[in-house]
């Protein structure tokens, strides 16, 4: 990228909404930014806060979670679970020196391939716009730790 | 009225000029209403329907600097022309969907230290006669009902149109004022029809023919009067009616009141301070006397 | 360490082309060599279609000779080939769960435009499963028993062929309809195009077969209020509501009807969309199955007043089969597979007042003329207009409410077609000249064009423009009168002014207005216009994400009679297929608890929405009952100690791959 | 009998400029030409097609093509009397009217259109009026477009104007906004028109020189 920083997001997607959004945004053809990695989980339930900051500590600079929408959750209510622990994580990431916007979820339908287009495009530019994450290398221990 | 209620008057150019009976009777509906009207300081032409030919984002920059200005007072901003009211409209729109314009518009108004931030709303001064009056209100008001009256409500097309009216708001909806006045609402299909604009002016037969259409449907539809919303149609649909008459071999002499006239009439306000006499084709009404006006509720039209 | 004990890993990798799908945005030659220098990979290529059967001897062999013992397959997403390649990890005598599929085609080649940031994306994926595939363990499936009733939800054309298809092989069935009668809106049809086949001639055997057939257990005015369980074992619950008649006394001989107070039909025949009129009591239409009429208790005098003389009742008599004391039930099914036939709406012209719909009473929708020209129609097939003036000169409208950005984006399909019949028709029956307004002709079906034709020699004229409006004033004495049409033939190059007596509407078809309720209810997915979601578009046309479900007809999207029938026969095979074989293979993704590490918190027996883990109070610790567990993996998640770990989704592997695709 | 003549009629490919539509795309408005279906329900509603060269739909169809020439000088541009209402019935989500916009402002910065022809010569005087008050007066308005375009005219339109004038409802001296206010207008517009606040003059769109425009008649190309 002509501007120097590149950044480096995971993205967790529930294998039945945002994982399908993305395969419809492919055979869509459409485009949108390569910063998104996706590791595939059956819900955006099972994404554990130490996943999220064992990526920060590896050299995330970005973790998007990608969850069906309320009500829709493949397994009942899974998405509520990620939503609880996304938000006390937030408050945690704070505490680590990493701003809590390097964090989102999103509910992206599988039908939603031009949101999860947008929410990736949008959420590269943000991140490109905080900029790399640099952790202090106590600090990075302490996240391998937690 | 207990409370005034302000809002920023954006009297566009037309106000001063051809339109001055538009602007009178605004303002001593507004007034009679306990309705305040302040106008915009410093406002310049909104750009109308010309300027985008010639420079978009000038014309964007023209709209945002009175919106800008507009701001600053924070209050509710009223358009009684409907170009000015859909150029603003369109402005605040594109503003905010076209970042590539924003960056431009923003930066020539910071030339001259202003700042656009978008919040600013418009309406048309019916539209908030309907919702801060609301039917009801207008009803009580009427000291003189129009009764008998044929009203062929017209509202031209910018109104209509992509940037027009708060959500929810129909022609339908704002119909409803002719019959709140005690006068009949006529079915006119054409009540969104344009009315060739400056056409009139600068290829006058095909506007005069657009006018034409107008007017005739209105005759047939049996209209005493047609009420206007627009500045620009009331003109237009006035001033030509002796040329067309000749042209077509055709009675279409209809008086073409703006809306705050006919409201006034109604409320009962001097047909000076309404400037009825501005009118090119006057309305020839005769209301009512007194004791049989109040022996009928106003509401029973 | 790794998920196979200590015996060492040795990976293959495969990079598939996909003739340029991939190749021709990511460089897999350099991918394939990275790969190759990644710890435990033995051997990496690249080919041109992995799936193809060279493609997949290619794992066999290397498997063989350099004693793999696991398998990357960089290509395409899981839910396309995922099985494929599990299946060839079997073949090459690995265990099939030893393997991971990488998607480097839609969520790489196809997104991006960059080549050199494409290649970088799909190199830190391949790196991610690399390391991720080294801690994948043997896993077998679990198997469990198909139930073989089959529910199926909606009684139109799908739903009927569905049902008379899975009850001719044996199977139970249970069909359940909204409305009193089953039919849908093929019954409301008069021809079907393009042979002018009468459609009720070719429904209603159909129909009264669904009655006959013993295997059918046919449930109308009845509604899903519930479903759970999962393929092979799904509970339901159906709300019946009443119909006030017995069906099982009644005979169908419609005296009732006769003998209502009200000696004609007063209120609005929802059959026959408010053009004819009905009683309170009343057969929704003459073949009608159940042959059975109905009470609607908001206009029936007994339910408002409980003053009526009754004459139903009276001459009813012995038979007794009048019950207003009917009243809301539930009943509870299990069956092992679904079957969704709930069908479409039509579109609402109000929503596009430039119509007139609603307006100008000679304004119709296309099924309100379909009713008007069928012989058992409000008119009996006579094309009267609302004044009783019979139309001398008709404008069909195509695509309304398709193919258009302010209401539908795609195109309903069937219009051209049903327009073209029912200008056929209307000519035929009224002698009217008939105007067909279209954007482009759309005829391609078996014997369509050939209709096209027959139509065009009707003399039918075909203006290739949009009505942008219709209004009623006239220009001239020619058009007094008359719904005038504004259209600019674009063929010809002038703006024209048609008037005519009679508008139709070509109406598009929509996704049923609860379609989002029934879609959470089934747990399934749905385009953003509303159609349920097919598994694939191409390969998976009937089936859905939840195992178990499957399509029939124009729930999953426009489509007309013969393509319906189609798809409703294949929903029934797929279907079949299931229950003949007799169980299911699930994904072993269910969760376990380690004893040793569980602290006895409690904290995941309170995440599981299946109640699948219980605290057993002995030995102090969390218990996972796997039967249950249908492998979200929240209680993993959540577990503080790491002692709930879920198979194919373990904290090492998912550990691994995080690290990985962070290069 | 008269003589039938024939006319050959071909369109080469060569003669076309694919570009045109590209700038049109490129601004607000205009970006979703390319989804055009052709389906003409902008002609069908547009109240001034009936007097239209090329339609709307005929427009949009030349442009995605290339046929530059035809749509400039299309007589149809200049009778667009910006209604909208095409814009809110196209079934593409074109905004049709924007897309007249686009074509006026080529036609006018190329200069291509018939001299004396009242329109484009009113946009530029409403816009030179405006640098200078701030406001419009119509007036003044009409008394200078008359005078550039048809001096005649001003014949035939003083009863009207004489009709207002009684009535109160012309106003000679034109509403100006105040000085410094007026000032911060012209440095907004330049800023504009040349990137910087450099006081720079506005430049001057030269008229054409070309043959009266013919009532319903085409418009030629004059100044190539």
């Amino acid at each position: 990228m002509s501007d120097g920083f590149n950044p480096l997001i995971v993205g967790f997607f529930c294998n039945w909404c945002t994982y399908l959004a993305a395969d419809l945004a492919g055979t869509s053809r459409m485009k949108y930014a390569p910063n998104v990695r996706v590791v595939r989980t059956m819900c955006s339930g099972r994404v554990d806060p130490q996943m999220i900051l064992w990526a920060f500590s590896h050299g995330a600079d970005g973790v998007l979670i990608g969850g069906c929408h309320p009500g829709d959750c493949h397994y009942q209510e899974g998405n509520y679970k990620a939503l609880r622990r996304t938000a006390l994580l937030r408050k945690m990431l704070t505490q680590f020196g990493i701003e809590p916007e390097r964090l989102r979820l999103e509910w992206i339908s599988a039908s939603e391939a031009e949101r999860l287009r947008d929410v990736v495009n949008e959420f590269s530019e943000q991140i490109r716009g905080l900029g790399p994450l640099h952790l202090r290398p106590d600090v990075r221990e302490e996240v391998v730790a937690a | 009225m207990a409370s005034t209620r302000a809002y920023t008057y954006f009297p566009g150019c037309c106000m001063h000029g051809f339109a001055r009976h538009c602007q009178d009777s605004l303002y001593a509906v507004f007034e009679d209403l306990g309705l305040e009207l302040r106008v915009l300081p410093e406002w310049n032409c909104c750009g109308a329907t010309t300027y985008m030919s010639v420079d978009e984002h000038q014309a964007f920059a023209l709209a945002a600097r009175n919106l800008a200005l507009a701001e600053q007072i924070g209050l509710e901003i009223l358009a009684p022309c409907t170009a000015c009211f859909m150029i603003l409209k369109k402005a605040q729109d594109y503003l905010a969907r076209y970042p590539e314009i924003r960056a431009k518009v923003d930066r020539a108004l910071s030339a001259i230290g202003l700042r656009y931030q978008g919040t600013a709303r418009i309406y048309h001064p019916l539209e908030i006669l309907l919702r801060d009056v609301g039917l009801k209100g207008l009803k009580a008001r009427v000291k003189q009902p129009l009764r008998g009256l044929n009203v062929a409500p017209y509202y031209g097309c910018l109104i209509a149109r992509p940037y027009a009216l708060s959500n929810g708001v129909t022609l339908e909806a704002f119909d409803q004022f002719i019959p709140a006045l005690g006068a009949n609402l006529v079915d006119f299909e054409l009540k969104a029809h344009c009315c060739g604009g400056s056409l009139t002016g600068t290829i006058e037969d095909v506007g005069r023919r657009l006018v034409y259409i107008l007017l005739r449907q209105a005759k047939r539809a049996k209209a005493d009067v047609m009420v206007t919303v627009c500045p620009l149609c009331q003109l237009n649909l006035e001033a030509h009616q002796g040329k067309i008459q000749r042209q077509y071999g055709e009675d279409v002499t209809i008086p073409i009141p703006y809306f705050t006239q006919l409201i006034g009439m109604a409320l009962g306000l001097s047909d000076k301070s309404l400037a009825l006499e501005k009118l090119l084709v006057p309305i020839r009404w005769q209301p009512v006397e007194k004791g049989a006006a109040a022996a009928q509720p106003a509401t029973a039209a | 360490m790794n998920g196979n004990g200590n015996k060492s890993v040795k990976i293959g990798v495969y990079v598939c082309h996909c003739g340029t799908n991939i190749a021709g945005k990511v460089d897999v030659k350099a991918l394939a060599e990275s790969a190759a220098g990644l710890p435990g990979v033995v051997v990496s290529r690249e080919y041109k279609y992995m799936c193809s059967d060279p493609g997949q001897d290619l794992i066999v062999k290397d498997t063989k000779q350099f004693g793999l013992n696991r398998i990357v397959v960089a290509s395409c997403s899981p839910h396309l080939h995922e099985l494929t390649f599990r299946k060839t990890t079997a073949n090459a005598g690995e265990n099939p769960y030893l393997f991971h599929l990488v998607n480097i085609r839609e969520h790489v080649s196809w997104v991006s435009d960059d080549p050199a940031a494409a290649t970088e994306k799909a190199k830190a994926l391949v790196k991610a499963a690399v390391a991720r595939v080294f801690w994948h363990q043997e896993l077998q499936p679990r198997r469990v028993p198909v139930n073989p009733s089959v529910l199926i939800v909606g009684g139109g054309i799908a739903g009927i062929h569905a049902a008379l298809t899975l009850a001719s092989a044996g199977k139970p069935v249970y069909l359940v309809e909204r409305k009193p009668s089953i039919g849908g809106h093929m019954a409301q049809f008069d021809k079907t195009f393009p042979t002018l086949d009468c459609a009720a001639c070719i429904l209603t055997p159909k129909m009264t077969s669904v009655k006959q057939q013993p295997n059918i257990h046919l449930m109308t005015l009845a509604e899903v209020s519930e479903v759970s369980g999962f393929v092979g074992n799904f509970k339901v619950k159906v709300k019946r509501y009443p119909r006030y008649i017995d069906e099982a006394k009644c005979v169908g001989c419609g005296e009732c009807i006769e003998m209502c107070v009200y000696k004609e039909g007063k209120y609005p025949n929802d059959f026959d969309l408010g053009l004819g009129k009905r009683k309170p009591i009343y057969m929704p239409f003459p073949q009608a199955v159940p042959p059975v009429p109905l009470i609607d208790p908001a206009t029936c005098i007994e339910f408002k007043s409980h003053k009526c003389p009754k004459g139903c009742v009276e001459v009813c008599g012995d038979r007794d089969a009048i019950d207003f004391s009917q009243t809301v039930k539930e009943v509870e099914l299990e069956v092992g597979t679904i079957i969704m036939a709930t069908g479409f709406k039509t579109f609402e012209p109000r929503r596009l007042p430039q119509y007139g719909y609603g307006k100008f009473p000679n304004v119709y929708t296309s099924l309100e003329v379909e009713r008007l020209v069928n012989a058992s129609g409000p008119t009996l097939g006579q094309v009267v207009l609302r004044d009783g003036r019979r139309p001398e000169a008709i404008g069909i409208l195509h695509c309304i409410g398709s193919r258009d950005e302010n209401t539908n984006r795609y195109c309903s399909r069937v219009c051209c077609m049903y327009s073209l019949k029912l200008a056929h028709l209307l000519k035929e029956k009224t002698g009217a000249h008939v105007y067909n307004f279209y954007i482009d002709m759309r005829t391609p079906g078996k014997g369509f064009e050939e209709f096209y034709k027959r139509v065009l020699e009707d003399g039918v004229s075909f203006i290739r423009g949009k009505v942008a409006g219709v209004t009623t004033w006239a220009q001239s004495p020619a058009e007094e009168g008359k719904l005038i049409l504004r259209v600019e033939d674009t063929l010809l190059g002038v703006v024209r002014r048609i008037p005519v007596d009679m508008v139709v509407l070509s109406v598009a078809m929509e996704a049923q207005a609860d379609a989002e309720n029934v879609r959470r209810l089934f747990n399934l997915g749905c385009s953003a216009e509303g159609w349920f979601l097919e598994r694939h578009p191409k390969l998976a046309p009937v089936d859905t994400f939840t195992d178990g479900i499957f399509l029939a007809g124009c729930c999953q999207g426009p489509k007309d009679i013969p393509d319906t029938v189609a798809q409703a026969g294949a929903a029934a095979a797929q279907s079949m297929s299931l229950i003949d074989k007799g169980y299911v293979e699930m994904e072993p993704n269910t969760a376990w608890i380690e004893e040793e590490l569980c602290s006895g918190c409690h904290v995941c027996v309170a995440m599981c929405p299946y109640t699948a883990i219980h605290f057993d109070a002995d030995k102090k610790v969390a218990v996972l009952n796997e039967a249950l567990c249908k492998g979200c993996g929240t209680c993993v998640a959540a577990c503080p100690s790491g002692a709930a770990q879920q198979n194919l989704f373990r904290d090492e592997q998912l550990f691994a791959e995080v690290e990985g695709v962070l290069v | 009998m008269s003589r039938v003549s024939f006319v050959r009629k071909v369109k080469y490919e060569k003669e076309l400029q694919r570009d045109v539509a590209a700038e049109v795309i490129a601004t607000p408005g205009g970006e979703k030409i390319l989804s055009c279906l052709q389906c003409g329900t902008c002609g069908g509603a547009c109240p001034l097609s009936v007097y239209m060269d090329h339609t709307p739909r005929r427009l949009i169809g030349m442009l995605r093509e290339g046929f530059k020439q035809e749509v400039v000088e299309s007589f149809a541009i200049w009778l667009c009397a910006s209604c909208y209402e095409c814009t809110v019935l196209c079934p593409a989500g074109i905004k049709v009217t924007d897309v007249m916009y686009a074509l006026k402002r080529i036609a006018i910065h190329e200069g291509i259109y018939p001299r004396r022809f009242p329109i484009p010569v009113l946009a530029k005087e409403f816009m030179e009026m405006l640098k200078g008050t701030g406001r419009n007066n119509e007036f003044w308005l009409v008394l200078r477009v008359l005078l550039k375009t048809a001096p005649m005219k001003l014949l035939t339109s003083w009863p009207l104007g004489l009709r207002l004038w009684r009535r109160g409802r012309m106003c000679l001296i034109g509403s100006r906004i105040p000085k410094p206010a007026g000032a911060d207008l012209r440095r907004m517009l330049e800023v504009l028109e040349h990137g910087n606040a450099s006081d720079v003059k506005p430049s001057n769109v030269t008229p054409s020189q070309g043959p009266d425009l013919l009532p319903g008649g085409a418009v030629s190309r004059v100044n190539a």
